[in-house]
């Protein structure tokens, strides 16, 4: 089997399959019969590919659950236009849970509303859920045994990300004390002052 | 945050605030509240606007100065009690479907208005501890009331962020576009299950096993060795029809090959499955299938 | 516009759509402001893409709808070994029956229910038939002239076995003492007898 006959089986198989696809899945493709290439000749062939379609509207990216052509940024507005529908804008509600549940897992619903200070509705875990955004992990070893989730490779795969660590940073806890300040008056502060001097 | 920056936090902030925030009674409601009291006829509208107490608490922090000694606790307290009771009385006078809302959803409004009296409770429980003289020798256990609810915040302010880098990222479907082609003469391969020769061992013995419990039944069971040759005398038949009997027996089989080949000839024939046919005397002798 | 990117946005679009896009639909893509091209461009870069995938697994045709990109038929193949089928489990019922043929041929359905004291579903039957395990020897000369199954080369091969006697004996298969009678014609002693002899 040629090289050039890997790369086209690799090419169609990345753009007829439902999902990602990784090296071993890509290998798996090749009988033992047809000279199975080994994952060294697989990741040529992915480079090879990526390296034919830099001129190209589409790109060859790896995520979390493997390789995957896509449109390329640039082209993606022209592609917008072939749906009437704008895409789904999801709620501050839903996006803060789902970052919770990314940055934190594995977490409960209730750690979440600790946070949060509101309740999570059903409705934010079950649109999650459906998205295959989330999934339960487990359950935490307390009174009621309640769910605690975590995101899946799906969720890395839409958002573009190969891993969790590739999450834009954390922000470090903000201005403590400007935060302080905000929060509590001059005056406030006078009357503190003067508690620790009659102490 | 005194001097009140335009450009101070505007990440931070909700979009709402430029633009009319509802319209209230024909009338737009551009007024963002200035403290925790919320106006009974846009209890709703802000309930959507932000994200809980916590969320309000962080935008009037950031952008409208709040004094929180300057909130009159007990009026809010009073005017959050009377939204519960006209929560209350909505719900019931109006039964199942209010403006198009379920009783589910209402619920739920007045859980968030509980999540917000809770914050005002907190609030005013902060502002008594404070005023109240502290008793010294309590140090350690009488902690700055007001940490519990700073650090809350920040915590609270650092998933807020997180929430919109989140959203930032190119999202398939969004920002990104899959990419699928159609492959209009694949077949999915059709892959049949392993079976190992354990397995396959294991379902004769409890095949056998079963049989022996029909007390009636007497399993008789010839060497393998006899049953292939068995099987291959008929394949051979159902080619040709018609076998010459010395045709079975090969020299180079050895004295084993031909007694297995003898004992299978037998077992055809009791079995009914081949008949042995001698036209005359000494004559060669012919296997063939039975006419019946 | 560049020729080449009226190129890559028609090649994105007809990736990115799940229908063929006909020349005209693939028109509305450029906005007025973009200097649209005409008909006349919209075809020439549909024939520079055709060209361009000529020597890859994928092409560009059309169809009644329009156009569209699809595997090639000599790529399919592999395609399809993507798509390939969780195998499912054989039943007990089957294997007992497979067993059955391979120790007992040639067997008939008839014989082989008799032992297993239930029916064999001609389902099992021609499973086993499909999975070219079992072949038809011939047919027993009795009312209705049921069929003799044995099993085949094929049979031998997948089960890594040379030769029918390479079957896990009976002994291995149970414990035998108690049974030996039952299991062992005096056929097979003679057979033993001879086999001594030989020796």
């Amino acid at each position: 089997m040629s090289q050039n006959e890997i790369r086209n089986i690799i090419e169609v198989a990345l753009l007829a399959a439902e999902a990602p696809l990784n090296v071993e899945r890509l290998q798996t493709l090749f009988a033992k019969g047809d000279l199975k290439p080994d994952t060294q000749a697989i990741r040529a062939a992915l480079a090879a590919l990526q390296e034919a379609s830099a001129e190209r509207g589409v790109e060859l990216v790896e995520v979390a659950s493997g390789f995957r052509y896509q449109v390329r940024a640039e082209y993606a507005p022209w592609v917008g236009r072939l749906w009437a529908e704008r895409p789904a804008r999801y709620s501050q509600a839903l996006l803060e849970t789902l970052s919770l549940i990314a940055y934190r897992q594995p977490v409960t619903r209730g750690e979440i509303e600790d946070i949060r200070g509101v309740s999570v509705s059903s409705s934010i875990v079950r649109t999650l859920m459906e998205r295959e955004w989330i999934r339960v992990l487990g359950h935490k070893e307390v009174p009621g045994r309640p769910a605690l989730y975590g995101t899946t490779r799906k969720f890395l795969d839409d958002f573009g990300l190969q891993r969790l660590e590739q999450l834009p940073a954390l922000a470090d806890v903000r201005d403590l004390d400007a935060l302080h300040a905000d929060l509590f008056s001059e005056q406030e502060r006078a009357l503190a002052n003067a508690q620790k001097e009659a102490e | 945050m005194s001097n009140g920056g335009k450009n101070e936090g505007s990440n931070s902030q909700p979009e709402q605030a430029e633009m009319p925030f509802a319209i209230v009674q024909g009338a737009p409601l551009t007024e963002l509240p200035r403290d925790l009291y919320i106006p009974p006829e846009a209890l709703e509208i802000f309930l959507e606007a932000f994200e809980g107490p916590l969320d309000l608490l962080l935008y009037l922090i950031r952008r409208q100065n709040l004094d929180i000694l300057d909130i009159p606790i007990v009026e809010i307290t009073r005017q959050y009690m009377g939204y519960v009771d006209m929560m209350t009385s909505l719900l019931e006078q109006r039964g199942e479907a209010v403006e198009g809302l379920s009783p589910v959803v209402h619920a739920h409004r007045f859980e968030l208005a509980a999540e917000y009296l809770v914050m005002a409770a907190m609030l005013a429980e902060i502002k008594s501890r404070m005023l109240l003289p502290r008793v010294a020798a309590t140090d350690e256990a009488d902690e700055d009331p007001r940490a519990e609810l700073v650090r809350r915040l920040q915590e609270y302010e650092r998933y807020k962020q997180a929430a919109q880098d989140l959203d930032s990222l190119p999202r398939m479907g969004r920002d990104r576009y899959a990419v699928h082609v159609d492959a209009p003469d694949a077949r999915p391969l059709k892959r049949h299950p392993e079976v190992s020769l354990e397995d396959l061992s294991l379902a004769f013995s409890r095949a056998l096993a079963r049989a022996e419990q029909l007390a009636h039944h007497h399993v008789q069971l010839e060497p393998l060795s006899v049953r292939e040759r068995m099987a291959r005398v008929l394949e051979a038949l159902r080619q040709d029809h018609f076998l010459e009997f010395s045709s079975l027996f090969s020299p180079d089989e050895g004295r084993r090959g031909v007694v297995v080949s003898f004992l299978a000839l037998l077992e055809l024939l009791k079995e009914s499955l081949v008949e042995l046919v001698q036209a005359q005397p000494f004559g060669p002798i012919h296997i063939k299938v039975p006419k019946t």
